[in-house]
């Protein structure tokens, strides 16, 4: 069991995070709250990335004669470069997310769902 | 040059939208014309790719390796006679809605217009890619760049739009964040992002757990991006707020191109053995489709606004689509094939009638058509074409995607999803009935038509490049229909393996 | 990886996270929450990535925490907290609990945290880690598979880059009328109206130069240490920004206006894409960079590869340098392009 | 800053010219000194930070102890690099490299609280005083 625990503990904090995150992003009123949300949703699906391409006992994956040139003294740098793609792609999305925050507060003066919504009846 | 033309599908809208914020400060009005001329190249392209798909062996595809490292450790470009049409269709349409939208953007956007361009052209450059691409990955970071620019597209509407695209953004980057998690859960099972090698290595691995959330998650990422019905809550707004030439383009494509992608995984990444075999969920989602039909059908019967009305329509189109894929049957499969492409074009039909409408009259209330047919009689045919193809009317192509659907489902004995067509289709006919009701007669059916006023309406039809494209998707419509057979036999009854 | 540091950190994370969503300040959250990032690079490079999370502090960290305060400074600080929705909170908390059992489920079938035979460390990420000395001859591993492998990603995560900045710009814009802005922003202003803290101003004048300086190294140097156009490209963002924090945007723009910014974000992609098409004319396919040797028959296939990877990453950098600096302008001033934070 | 090139350029010429065990073992000692030195600080920073009064005084706790220990932390932790293995020019590049971060703290960081301190100020958030209401309450 404690043997699991420690195995499997990043993948748990995983679905955690990536819980939260979904919960906010459905359950939270204010806008910003929901942009959070978003960004723990994607920081913890590139946790999970990373954690897959961990390996014990590895260095960074830079080839270095010091270390030898067998692929099992290295780090896994496939998941690496996917979510540095999806690292440069949270943030875009952040930004046009965090716009469209300003421009409806100096459309509706509000940034709290429900109240936008009492503002369009 | 030869054995380039399928990346070159790609590059024309990719390298023209990149260019048009630099021109645009040079000259404005070259805009257009560049637009429509790198949509030619692309076209050109796609149509030289056909060509060369249609000499070889039906089953067979054409592969290109980008960076010229091969499959596995590069990014694999596919070409199949699953894809092309789709390319077709995405490429027909957009070269349309670019024609078509000329007066529309200047009119709707002023001088946002270069900008609106660069967007538009990036946004079918993701679609171009999210349908060509073997790899799942790729796939991830092209749909991000389709959606990421119709949030752009959609906020730059009227009203309510900024909210309407801030609940898309929520929407549309959980289902990307759903479809990336599936992705990790088959990649870390697998250590391949490859569709080709996947398909290879999962028939292993179907007893496991992760494999089975894996296909779970995609799936979910793909009913979100396509708006299936109770996901569907982003998608009404955003289209019918979105500026006419945008709501054009993205509600034929965007959601078409979430159904190719679920389609994809679940033939060519999973195997129908594991979707249909495997696991048992089939009625349980062909219930959920019908559903998702009747609820659309009767949410777009009770919307006093046109677009409104159409975008509630697509939503009971995706639950076709969506039930024909899990009846399991080999007929099913092939109406939602097929319906992919002819669902394209007939909501460009309509949703280009509606924008003529709109640049016309001003605003898209069901009340204001009155003596609609005298003043727009070729804009309102042609409306009436994509809608006799919706109801599912025998010499349009709805019919017969509707027919091969109908086959599939009573094969499959899902009886349900018959009576969910049949309602559905007679829903769709007292809709465009009513429309037509009050486009000829002026009346909503409780008042007492108005002649005198009708009278005094006069012919002020839209400009040539607004309906001439709409006529000729019309056509497309009517031959798609005519020719069904020859498309079955040869591009769609190779995709399909037999059961 | 030592998993008793691991499992501290994370905890933290979650801890973290969970406080920057429970906070009813939203300033108080975003801090929290850059706080967060910041435990969250600290993970990864105890997992070995470390450019993922060189990235994640310089954006994740650094610029996003930046655009939430410009954020909750243009809009409402407090959460004002009208009704309580009970149904709306219960449903998605079944919904997520459902779904989080569900995936926690699945993990039983997973490999061992660090298992160095696992699928994923094998089947293709091995052959990167042979043959990408032999190949390229870039000893980073990460920036060769960035650049040459799958290139074509990160084209389009450029072009990501480019779309948001190029919709931030549009729709910020497009509320102030442009008229106005072009007559103000755009034009060289004198800037007298500058921060009052004499202290301040000096300090990033000290840096900035500094900083600069080093974001070009990490371009430069992405072939033999951590780093690359991504994250020089977003230094050298910061480096504008901080300038611009410290004194006015208007003087930043005097150096660096707006449409060479815009002009410049397009640029970046289309030397990336350009060199995609250059080989390609030459008869490679689109990014075969060893085609571009048929150009200088003096470099090799090989040597052509590592001097095509090194103007890619200039490429990148130079769009996500302007791509962050735009959105960090269109975000500090509302879209007024007046002053910043 | 000149005093720390000054003093490492003094480790590495140590290093270069003595060979003998007692010089590897002094400086090992000496590192550990400066990094538990800077972990004692540390300590009262956070200790500041929780139990200080007012805005301000744990704005001078966090800026003054912050500063201060990582400087230590990193000065240790430099002298350690140069102390493992053969002394090779990467190894002195790593110091080099230790020494520009340790400037840049040294700038960035008392800027950085002056900085929070004047919008502290600017916004007038109050100082703390013998009989200011947050303190009665508290006892």
């Amino acid at each position: 069991m404690f043997e699991y625990l420690i195995t499997n503990y990043n993948y748990m904090v995983v679905v955690f995070l990536m819980m939260m995150g979904l919960w906010a992003m459905i359950a939270k009123k204010n806008l910003v709250k929901k942009c959070i949300g978003l960004v723990i949703f994607q920081t913890g699906i590139i946790l999970f990335y990373i954690s897959m391409g961990a390996k014990n006992n590895s260095t960074i994956p830079i080839i270095d004669p010091k270390y030898g040139e067998a692929a099992i003294n290295y780090a896994n740098p496939l998941t690496q470069i996917l979510m540095l793609t999806a690292i440069v792609v949270g943030v875009a999305t952040l930004g046009v997310g965090l716009m469209l925050v300003q421009r409806i507060y100096k459309e509706y003066g509000s940034i709290n769902e429900d109240r936008i919504l009492e503002k369009f009846k | 040059m030869a054995d380039q033309f399928l990346v070159l599908i790609v590059l024309f809208p990719l390298f023209v939208g990149l260019l048009i914020p630099i021109i645009a400060y040079f000259n404005k009005s070259v805009v257009w014309p560049l637009a429509i001329l790198s949509l030619i190249g692309s076209f050109w392209a796609v149509f030289n790719t056909a060509t060369q798909l249609l000499k070889l062996d039906p089953s067979s595809s054409i592969s290109y390796y980008l960076g010229n490292w091969m499959a596995p450790f590069g990014i694999e470009y596919v070409v199949d006679r699953f894809n092309i049409m789709v390319l077709f269709a995405i490429i027909c349409v957009s070269l349309l809605t670019t024609i078509f939208a000329k007066q529309v953007i200047e009119k709707e956007l002023g001088d946002n217009a270069a900008n609106f361009y660069s967007l538009f052209l990036l946004f079918i450059t993701g679609l171009l890619g999210i349908t060509i691409t073997g790899d799942a990955f790729n796939l991830y970071v092209l749909l991000e760049i389709a959606s990421l620019t119709s949030y752009g597209l959609i906020a730059l509407g009227r009203g309510r739009a900024l909210v309407a695209t801030f609940n898309y953004l929520i929407m549309g980057s959980m289902g990307a964040c759903f479809y990336l998690l599936g992705v990790g859960y088959l990649f870390i099972k697998t250590g391949t992002l490859n569709m080709d090698q996947l398909y290879d290595v999962l028939p292993l691995l179907f007893d496991s757990k992760a494999v089975l959330v894996g296909f779970v998650f995609i799936i979910l990422g793909m009913w979100v991006k396509m708006a299936f019905f109770p996901l569907h809550s982003w998608l009404p707004n955003a289209y019918s707020l979105a500026p006419t030439a945008a709501a054009c383009l993205m509600a034929p494509l965007m959601t078409k191109v979430s159904v190719y992608v679920m389609i994809r995984f679940m033939l060519n990444v999973f195997s129908t053995e594991y979707v249909y075999s495997v696991l048992t969920i089939n009625n349980i989602i062909v219930i959920m489709s019908s559903i998702a039909i009747i609820a659309g059908s009767i949410y777009a019967l009770s919307q006093k606004n046109l677009k409104k009305m159409l975008t509630f329509i697509i939503v009971a189109e995706i639950g076709y689509m969506v039930g024909g894929v899990w009846t399991g049957h080999v007929d099913g499969i092939r109406g939602a094939i097929y319906h992919i492409t002819a669902d394209a074009f007939m909501t460009l039909c309509l949703f280009m009638a509606v924008g003529c409408i709109v640049y016309r009259v001003g605003n898209d209330k069901l009340e204001s058509l009155k003596g609609i047919f005298k003043k727009m009689p070729i804009t309102m045919i042609c409306f009436l074409v994509g809608g006799f193809s919706v109801i599912g009317i025998p010499p349009t192509c709805g019919f017969f995607s509707k027919w091969y659907l109908i086959s599939g489902a009573f094969n499959s004995g899902a009886w349900y999803f018959i009576i969910a067509l049949i309602i559905s289709s007679l829903i769709n006919a007292v809709l465009f009935f009513r429309i037509i009701e009050i486009g000829f007669f002026g009346a909503m059916s409780n008042e007492k038509p108005d002649y005198k006023s009708l009278q005094s309406i006069k012919f002020n039809e839209v400009p040539i490049n607004m309906w001439l494209p709409l006529v000729i998707v019309s056509m497309i419509l009517i031959i798609l229909g005519i020719y069904t057979n020859e498309i079955m036999t040869n591009f769609i009854l190779n995709i399909v393996p037999m059961m | 990886m030592i998993w008793q540091f691991d499992i501290l950190l994370l905890t933290l994370v979650v801890v973290c996270g969970f406080v920057s969503l429970w906070i009813k300040d939203l300033m108080g959250a975003v801090i929290v929450f850059g706080a967060y990032s910041f435990l969250m690079c600290l993970v990864w490079t105890g997992m070995g990535a470390v450019d993922v999370a060189f990235t994640e502090a310089a954006v994740g960290a650094g610029v996003s925490t930046i655009f939430f305060i410009a954020t909750v400074f243009h809009t409402s600080r407090t959460i004002r907290y009208n009704k309580w929705d009970l149904s709306t909170k219960f449903f998605s908390s079944i919904i997520c609990i459902l779904m989080g059992f569900f995936l926690m489920v699945a993990i039983g079938d997973f490999p061992a945290w660090g298992d160095a035979l696992s699928p994923v460390n094998n089947n293709v990420a091995k052959y990167y880690l042979e043959n990408s000395m032999e190949e390229t001859k870039v000893p980073n591993v990460v920036t060769s598979v960035l650049a040459d492998y799958r290139a074509f990603d990160t084209m389009f995560e450029t072009g990501v880059v480019f779309v948001a900045s190029l919709v931030i710009f549009t729709l910020l814009l497009q509320s102030d009328g442009r008229k106005k802005l072009m007559k103000s922003a755009f034009q060289k202003v004198s800037f007298l109206n500058v921060s009052e803290s004499l202290i301040i101003r000096k300090a990033c004048g000290l840096m900035v130069p500094f900083m600069q300086l080093f974001a070009l190294y990490v371009v430069v140097h992405g072939h033999y240490s951590p780093g690359g156009g991504f994250q020089g490209g977003v230094i050298l963002g910061a480096s504008l920004i901080l300038l611009s924090m410290a004194y006015d945007i208007k003087k930043v723009f005097a150096r660096f206006h707006m449409k060479f910014m815009i002009k410049s974000l397009a640029v970046g992609v289309l030397i990336f894409a350009g060199i995609g098409l250059i080989c390609l004319i030459l008869g490679g396919n689109f990014l075969d960079y060893s085609a571009l040797s048929k150009l200088f028959p003096s470099m090799g296939s090989i040597k052509s590869r590592y001097n095509a990877m090194l103007w890619v990453e200039v490429g990148v950098a130079l769009t996500v340098m302007s791509g962050m600096f735009a959105i960090y302008t269109s975000l500090s001033s509302n879209g007024k392009f007046e002053e910043g934070l | 800053m000149i005093l720390n090139i000054i003093s490492i350029l003094f480790f590495t010429a140590i290093l270069y010219f003595s060979s003998s065990p007692l010089v590897f073992y002094l400086l090992n000692g000496l590192s550990i000194c400066l990094i538990l030195l800077g972990l004692f600080f540390f300590l009262g920073t956070s200790i500041g930070v929780i139990r200080f009064p007012d805005f301000y005084t744990r704005m001078h706790a966090a800026g003054k102890g912050d500063t201060l220990s990582s400087i230590l932390i990193l000065f240790g932790i430099a002298l350690f690099v140069l102390n493992t293995g053969t002394l090779s020019i990467g190894l002195v590049l790593v110091c080099i490299k230790i020494l520009l971060i340790i400037n840049f703290i040294f700038i960035g960081s008392p800027t950085a609280t002056h900085a929070i301190m004047d919008a502290g100020y600017g916004t007038e958030v109050k100082h703390w005083t013998n009989d200011s209401e947050g303190i009665k309450k508290k006892k």
